[in-house]
C-alpha cells in the first residue's frame, strides 16, 4: 500500500467548493491568491459563499462579488490599494445593500480564526473597543474580562469550510511551502475543515524533506499544480504582478460601480469564461508576458 | 536653503525627522509618504528604526541599500530589504512595543478620531463606502503613538466629528481613553500638505503645531472643518536640508511624493 | 551614524537579570537551551526567579532550580525523559515545599505567554476543564464564555522581562534563525520585554538577509555568540546532546535529591564555578567530544 | 504462527494495528512504546497516517524509510522523517482533527482519568511529584479518542480512583464529559503488558477488551485495582505475524522494547 497522491484538477477541487459554504481565501492584496480556484468558482456559478477574505483584500475577492459568488463577506478591508483605494464591486454591493458585511478589524478577523484552529467558542481581544465595529456587527461583544475586569471585544469562533490557499511548491502529499511572506494563508488552513493547495510547481516529496524548515502547510486536503496560478497576482519568490490586467479589472469594475456593466461582463468571459482550462488561460496572458513577470522577480533572495 | 520640496516630500521629510533612532514602527497599506518617510530617517539619524512592512509580513531595513520607493505597500520587491519574515497574525504580538503606526481615512475630527468605513445614509445604510477599517481599531488601541497623515486638508476631511469611528483617538476628549482602559497614548500628530497638528495635554484637542513652508495660519483654519486650538506663536517648519531631499528623491525615482495634493 | 552592534559578553548579557525577576528559557527537553547564560546566572547567584520553562522542560529547568535561584516555577513538566522521569532538584523542591508551582497545562501556558505577546490581561482555552489544575492554581479560573456559554479556564497573562533563547545563528542586529525546532522560544520572545539570544555561530547581515524566510527572531534586545552555546543539550541542526554529562547531572542532582549534596555540589564546581568563562568551559569539555557531537548531525538536513 | 513478541513489543504491535490509514495521531514525550507503533502502522497498513513528533514540533513520515526507534521523543534525529517543522504552540491548532494521542501516568482509574502530577500528603503538600501534566489535561478535552498506555500493570498503577485528575477521561462515569461540555469521544483503550481494556459504552467503566498472549484473566483480576466489566468472552490478541515482528524489530534496532515489563 503506498502513501495517497492528493493532487487534483482544478476542476475536481473546485468541485469541493458548494453553493453556502463558508470559503477562506488567502494571499494579501496583490500577491498569492489560489486564481485558477477562484476562476473555477465562477465559471461552475457557485453561490451564497460567505467568505473569509485576507485581512488585507485585494481585488480577487472583489471579483468573487462582482460575479455573484458572496452573500456575506468576512473582511476588515477590500482595496485595490494602489491602483484604487476601494475594491469596486464591493463598494457597488455594500452600498446597494446586495451584499451583508460582517464588520470586523484584522485582529479580530484573526482571533476568530484562531478560535476556530483552537476549537474555542471565541477569542477575547482589546482591537475594536472604543470604535464603532461592535455597533455595527453585534455578534462581536464587548465584555469584562473574569480576571482583571478589563473591557474586551469578544470574537465568535471564524471557521471555514474550506480555505483556498496559493504556495510555490508542494509535494503530492499536501506538504506546501511559501517561499516569500505568508500573511494569514497558516492561521486560516488551521482554522478550517478543508485546505485546497494550489501551487506554481510540484516537487517530489525529497526536496521537501530536505528543506522542511520552509513548509508552511502541512497535509493539505488535496493539491492542485498550477503553474503562474497566482496570475494577475504576484506569487512571493516566482513572479511579479501584472499590472496591466490589474489596470483592464479596476478599469471594468469601476464601469460598471457606475451603471455600465458591459466592460465587467466582456472582463469575464475573456478571462474566465473564455478560456477552456487553466492552460488555455495561460496561452492567453501569453509566454512573454508570464516570462517578463518572473524576470522581475529573479534577482532576488530565495527560501532558503 | 532655497531647496523647495513638493508638500509630500514635505511630509516626508517631517516625520523622518520625528522618528527616533531605536524606535519601533509598522507601515501599513496604501502609504507611500509615511514608506517614503521610515526609509529616509533610517538612511539618516535612525539607522536603528525597526520597521516592520505590514502589508507584506517582513521586517526590513533600508539603511545603505538605495531603497526604492514600491507604489504599493505589498510590493514583492520589500524582501530586497528584509530581514525576517513572519505570519501576519503576529503583527498583533507585541504592539505594545510599537512606537508608532501611520493611520489615514477618509475623516478625522479634533479628537484624532479616524473613519475609514464610510458614511452611513442614516437609514441603516451606506452613502458612501470606504475600504474597511484594516486593523487601525487594534493599532489605535495598543500602539503608544501612531500618527495620522492625510494627504488631503478640506473640510470634508478634517471634520468636527467623525461619521464612524474607526481608529479611535482621544474619543470625546479628555479621560476618554482612560475610561476604556485602551493602551497606548492617543495620536502623536494629525500631519497634512498644510500643517502638523499636535494635541493640547489638557483638553485633547488638535492643536495648530507646525505649518508646511508657505502655509498661512488662515489658509489652514479655512480649510480646516474643526475648531483649531491656536498656540501663541506658530513655528514653520525648516524647509529640507540638501541631503534630506537629495536622498528622498533617491528613494522617490519616479516622484510620487512630486504631484501636487488635491 | 552606524546600526548599533547588539552583540555582548555572556557576562554582560547575565548581568541584565536580576533577583526577582521573571526569567523565560527556550528550547524544550534535551535541545536548545541557552547554556552559558544558565550557568552565568547560577554563577551570579541570581534568587528568587519566577521561571518560565519551555512547556516540556528538561535538566537545564532542573538545575537552575538545584542551585536556588527559582521561587517560583511556571512549567507543565520538568524531566529528564529517557534519562529519568522527572527533575530530580524539582522533585525534591516540590516535594520539601521549598519551591512554589504555578501549575499550568502546556496549552494554558502558552495562551498565557501568547496573552502577555497580544497585550490582554487573560485567554482562554477548554484545556485545564475537567482536571484538577484550577484546583492547584487559583489564578486559573473557569468561567463561561460571554458567547456560547461554554466552560472554559481563563489563564492570566505570563509576562516575562526576560526570555533567554539559544539559536544556532544571529547577525549582530539581533535577528537570530533556528536551523531545527522552534519549540515555544518565538512565542517567549514574543511576551517578553528583553530578549537575550545566545548563538552558536554570529554569521554577518548578509546571510541573514539571503534567507529572511528562516529568520524566526527578530531584533532580540542582544545578542550573545557562544559556540556549542547549548551543550549539554543538542542544538538542533550543529550538534546532539551529550548523554555522558547529563548522565552525570542525573547522578549527582538524584543523589542530592535522596540525602547525599556532596555530588550535586561538585557537579556545579566542576562545570559551573570552575571555568574562568565559556571558552574554558569548552576546554573542559574537549575538543574531541564537541567535534563527535557535531559529527553527530553531520548527515541530516540543513536549514534552507 | 509460533513468533514470541515481547510484552511490549506486542503492546506496539497491538496499537499498530488499531491505528487506521489517514488517521492523524501525536506522538508525546517519554513514549516510545507508541511511536513504534506509529513507525510500524506507516510502514505496513498506514503509510498515509499523520504523525506529529509532539516533543520535537515536526510532521513526520517514516514509510520506506528505515526508521529508528529514537530512546528519547525530542531526539534530534526525528529530523531525519521530518516532512514540516512548526512552532510548539501551534500543536494546539486542529487538536480537534486530530484522532489520537497516548497518554500515560502514575495512576489510571476505572473511567478512563490519568494522574500525572503526583500523589498529595492531604495536609496542602506532596507525598511524591510526578514530572506534571504536560498537555495530557488540553489533549484529553479536544482529541477524539486518545489512548491510555501504562509499562506497569499492577494495583499501584491501575487503581479505583486517581489521586489527582490531570487528564480527564469519563471522569465521574456516564454524562461526565458531556456535562462539562469536553471535546473528544473519551479514551479508546488502556492498554498494558497484560491486556487491553476498552469502555463500556453505558457504564463507561474499563471493560476487559483483549488479553495479550500467554495472560489470564484471573491474572488480570489480580493486578487489578478496580473493578474490572468483564465480557461474556474475553479473546486473546493474535500473536505477531513474521512482517510485523521483522519490521517492529528492524525499528527497535537496540531491543528497547524487548526488555520485561517490571
Amino acid at each position: 500500500m503506498e502513501r495517497a497522491n492528493v493532487t487534483r484538477s482544478v476542476e475536481d477541487a473546485a468541485a469541493l467548493i458548494k453553493d453556502g459554504m463558508t470559503v477562506a481565501t488567502g494571499g494579501l492584496l496583490f500577491a498569492n491568491h489560489p486564481m485558477p480556484i477562484i476562476r473555477q468558482m465562477i465559471r461552475n456559478g457557485v453561490r451564497n459563499l460567505t467568505l473569509v477574505g485576507p485581512a488585507s483584500s485585494g481585488l480577487d475577492v472583489d471579483l468573487l462579488i462582482g460575479a455573484g459568488c458572496v452573500t456575506t463577506l468576512i473582511s476588515p478591508y477590500v482595496s485595490g490599494e494602489s491602483l484604487i483605494g476601494y475594491g469596486p464591486c464591493y463598494r457597488q454591493a455594500v452600498e446597494r445593500g446586495e451584499m451583508k458585511v460582517w464588520e470586523v478589524t484584522e485582529g479580530l478577523e484573526y482571533m476568530g480564526l484562531r478560535a476556530a484552529a483552537l476549537g474555542l467558542p471565541f477569542l477575547p481581544y482589546r482591537g475594536g473597543v472604543g470604535s464603532d465595529i461592535p455597533k455595527l456587527n453585534p455578534e462581536i461583544k464587548e465584555f469584562r474580562d473574569p480576571i482583571k475586569g478589563e473591557l474586551l471585544c469578544a470574537v465568535p469562533a471564524i471557521k471555514p469550510d474550506v480555505a483556498l490557499i496559493h504556495v510555490q511548491r508542494s509535494d503530492c502529499y499536501g506538504n506546501g511551502q511559501h517561499l516569500g511572506s505568508t500573511y494569514g494563508d497558516r492561521l486560516m488552513a488551521h482554522a478550517a475543515d478543508c485546505v485546497i493547495l494550489t501551487c506554481d510547481k510540484l516537487v517530489s516529496n525529497e526536496v521537501i524533506r530536505r528543506t522542511p524548515l520552509l513548509t508552511t502547510i502541512a497535509y493539505a486536503t488535496v493539491v492542485v499544480e498550477t503553474a503562474f496560478g497566482s496570475h494577475p497576482y504576484a506569487s512571493h519568490g516566482l513572479y511579479g504582478e501584472d499590472t496591466e490586467v490589474l489596470r483592464e479589472y479596476v478599469e471594468a469594475a469601476e464601469s460598471r460601480r457606475t451603471g455600465n456593466p458591459d466592460k465587467f461582463a466582456r472582463f469575464l468571459d475573456k478571462y474566465i469564461h473564455g478560456p477552456a482550462d487553466h492552460f488555455a488561460y495561460l496561452d492567453l496572458v501569453g509566454a512573454a508576458r508570464l516570462v517578463r513577470l518572473a524576470a522581475s522577480y529573479d534577482d532576488l533572495v530565495q527560501g532558503g | 536653503m532655497g531647496l523647495d520640496a513638493a508638500p509630500y516630500e514635505m511630509m516626508a521629510i517631517a516625520i523622518a525627522r520625528d522618528l527616533q533612532n531605536g524606535k519601533r514602527v509598522i507601515v501599513g497599506a496604501d502609504t507611500q509618504i509615511p514608506h517614503a518617510a521610515v526609509m529616509l530617517a533610517q538612511n539618516l539619524h535612525a539607522p536603528d528604526l525597526k520597521v516592520i512592512y505590514g502589508a507584506n509580513c517582513f521586517w526590513g531595513n533600508t539603511r545603505g541599500r538605495n531603497p526604492d520607493l514600491y507604489v504599493s505597500s505589498g510590493a514583492y520587491q520589500m524582501i530586497r530589504s528584509a530581514e525576517s519574515r513572519f505570519d501576519h497574525p503576529e503583527i498583533f504580538h507585541r504592539l505594545w512595543a510599537i512606537d508608532h503606526f501611520f493611520a489615514g481615512g477618509i475623516e478625522v475630527d479634533k479628537f484624532g478620531n479616524v473613519n475609514i468605513l464610510g458614511i452611513p445614509d442614516g437609514a441603516g445604510g451606506w452613502k458612501f463606502r470606504a475600504a474597511g477599517p484594516v486593523g487601525l481599531p487594534d493599532i489605535a488601541v495598543n500602539v503608544r503613538e501612531p500618527y495620522i497623515f492625510s494627504k488631503r486638508h478640506d473640510r470634508r476631511v478634517l471634520v468636527d466629528r467623525v461619521a464612524l469611528n474607526s481608529c479611535p483617538g482621544f474619543l470625546d476628549g479628555p479621560g476618554g481613553r482612560e475610561r476604556l482602559g485602551l493602551w497606548g497614548k492617543g495620536p502623536r500628530w494629525i500631519i497634512t500638505p498644510k500643517c502638523i497638528f499636535d494635541f493640547h495635554p489638557e483638553s485633547k484637542r488638535a492643536r495648530l503645531h507646525r505649518l508646511l513652508p508657505g502655509v498661512t495660519v488662515q489658509e489652514v483654519i479655512e480649510a480646516t472643518g474643526f475648531e483649531i486650538e491656536l498656540p501663541e506663536r506658530v513655528e514653520v517648519l525648516p524647509g529640507p536640508a540638501e541631503e534630506e531631499l537629495q536622498l528622498l528623491r533617491s528613494i522617490d525615482k519616479d516622484g510620487n511624493l512630486r504631484v501636487r495634493p488635491k
